[in-house]
């Protein structure tokens, strides 16, 4: 990019660069670095500005020409060692809360300043391989050093893009506005759990099951058939009070219906739950509830 | 401005806000440059929106705050069946107990702990009561005159069953040989006996 | 039930529910009792809707997890104004991870910083996370077993998108060689030249 375009990449670029990039010591810092050396008193500021090595590496690529034979490796190398050691010594002399930063966050600054010595390492490991004579018959395995770190880039340059079409899109909350109304006499419906008739089977047998392990207990257990009619003699009671005993028995039930209806009459009555009441002799005879 | 879009931005705003917006708040929306309207416009398109949702589920009233848009009450309903409740699981404790009523009625709490050798939480109780499974037959003539539960129509219906004997027998329910004694009054042989007969 | 009684239950239910809502969810609304419409009479009724409120400030859009009224572009500045707060601008940091993690999943944290060439902080996965922007997938079958995420339908639903494929394109790897060029001097290049001629 020689000729250095204004309008060449400006997508690409960070916003930072028009506008003062900090202010540095009362003094604004409009200077974007021209190579990888960064100025000890806006180690920070660029650490925020871009996105790693990779990111710097791609803006001085694109917009300030870098020569990368023209970087003096070993000075940067030297002046990234001495930000580590006054990383170092900050951290400790100053303990827990520096300007309002945690030790967490500092961390973290000097991880990014490691991510950036790493790039200068790379860098200068590129610029020795290069200078060093290559030994021919290595072809294949001695690959163009410098591909590993082009293709990095582009890779690196194609999520950068991605990042701002991303952002492009209308985002709810942003660009878009939900839309909610209020519904001020719903009730959420209240939905009760299935149960199937497995299930329901399955918790009498291990109901039963449990019971038989109380050795004491003797479960006695009448045909179904008897226990509804059971249940329905008392509903019938607790209407009327007062039943006429031939009132149970229906013809059209058949000889089944009325012996189930007989054996339930029984089981009320041993059970205590209805008493059979004959005013005189031959006389009709009355079910009703017990006074107690 | 167009009448119609002083219309759709007051109808957006009072969608888009989570409070009612009173006439005045719904004023600051137009900027000076927009030719604001006055009070006097700000009401007339609040009454052309009212109009306009008349014959849809939603209306436009006001409230002490302002205005605002809300369901209608005959829409609610459905609303609410949005909002409806992950059901949660019945407990073992419940169902053992449901079981219990439906094979054993009428039962009493009392009887039905006796078997299940713990308490029944009147919780279970009137679960089951709510979910109109169980009805109160009557109440056993003993100290404290606990209540007889059985179960109901209702009970039958959800469980796709005609008729109480349509209960998975006992047999199905365990294996029975060993138990048969225990399970089978001689009630029920007579009952068998008869039922042969019949035949 | 009328048609016109679908469309208003569909209308309120899209603008009182928390989220999207899809056809089967929308169906689900309708007892079997009330003539359940079937999803053919549901997507009339969505068209129907969309087709009443083209004049309208709001719009009826489908995303990823279904239908959803919104403000319409145009109106959306007037709606800006009823919050003091500007919305959240999220970091180059955060937006490049989250595109990673869109365009690429399912990915690691570490493939990400390969990329990236910095570390991801916690802080970019946990504001993600919260946004329901991301979620873990899985975990990759290597030493340490580390997370790898992916975005959810949430994240499609804010950003407007019905699917992942509806992601603006990829860019194809840039100018290889201008990229080359940049990167490496005339001179540079002299000294290459002259290695492959003393080869």
């Amino acid at each position: 990019m020689s000729n250095g375009g204004k309008n060449e990449g400006s997508n690409s670029q960070p916003e930072q660069a028009e506008m003062p990039f900090a202010i540095v010591q009362g003094a604004p810092l409009t200077e974007l670095p021209r190579d990888l050396y960064i100025p000890p008193e806006a180690l920070e500021i660029f650490l925020e500005a871009f996105e790693g090595p990779l990111d710097l590496l791609l803006y001085l690529i694109r917009r300030q020409n870098l020569d990368i034979l023209d970087i003096p490796i070993v000075e940067i190398t030297r002046q990234y060692m001495g930000y580590v050691d006054m990383m170092t010594s900050l951290l400790e002399q100053r303990g827990e809360a520096v300007e309002g930063l945690s030790p967490v966050v500092h961390a973290h600054r000097f991880e990014l300043a490691a991510e950036y010595l790493v790039m200068a390492a790379m860098l200068a490991e590129i610029k020795s391989r290069m200078l060093l004579p290559r030994v021919a018959a290595t072809d294949e395995a001695d690959e163009d050093p410098r591909a590993e770190l082009v293709r990095r880039l582009q890779e690196y340059e194609r999520y950068k893009q991605a990042a701002q079409d991303l952002d492009s899109l209308p985002r709810m909350g942003r660009d878009r506005y939900a839309v909610h109304v209020d519904a001020p006499d719903a009730r959420p419906l209240k939905r009760h759990p299935e149960v199937s008739l497995e299930d329901l089977s399955l918790a009498f047998s291990r109901a039963l099951a449990r019971a038989e392990q109380l050795a004491h207990h003797h479960v006695q257990l009448e045909p179904l058939s008897v226990r509804e009619r059971m249940a329905r003699v008392l509903e019938a009671l607790r209407q009327d009070h007062f039943l006429e005993f031939s009132s149970l028995f229906s013809p059209d039930e058949g000889r089944r219906g009325v012996v189930v209806s007989f054996l339930a009459l029984l089981e009320l009555l041993k059970e205590s739950l209805v008493e059979l009441v004959q005013a005189q002799p031959f006389g009709p005879i009355h079910i009703k509830v017990p006074k107690t | 401005m167009s009448q119609n879009e002083i219309r759709n931005i007051i109808e957006v705003a009072l969608l888009a806000a989570e409070a009612p917006l009173n006439v005045e708040r719904l004023q600051t929306l137009f900027a000076k440059g927009d030719l604001k309207p006055d009070t006097q416009a700000i009401r007339a398109a609040l009454a052309a929106l009212q109009e306009a949702s008349a014959e849809r589920g939603v209306e436009l009233v006001e409230v002490a705050s302002g205005f605002r848009y809300q369901v209608r009450a005959e829409y609610a309903p459905w609303v609410g069946r949005l909002w409806a409740e992950r059901p949660a699981r019945y407990s073992q404790a419940l169902l053992e107990t449901l079981s219990l009523i439906a094979y054993r009625q009428p039962v009493t709490r009392g009887e039905i702990e006796d078997i299940r050798g713990v308490s029944v939480s009147s919780s279970i109780v009137r679960t089951l009561m709510e979910r109109e499974w169980i009805r109160v037959l009557g109440h056993k003539e003993v100290p404290g005159r606990p209540a007889l539960y059985g179960t109901t129509r209702k009970f039958l219906d959800d469980f796709g069953l005609q008729r109480l004997e349509q209960l998975p027998a006992l047999a199905d329910v365990r294996d029975l040989d060993a138990l048969h004694a225990d399970l089978f009054s001689e009630q029920e042989r007579a009952l068998a006996n008869a039922q042969k007969e019949a035949e």
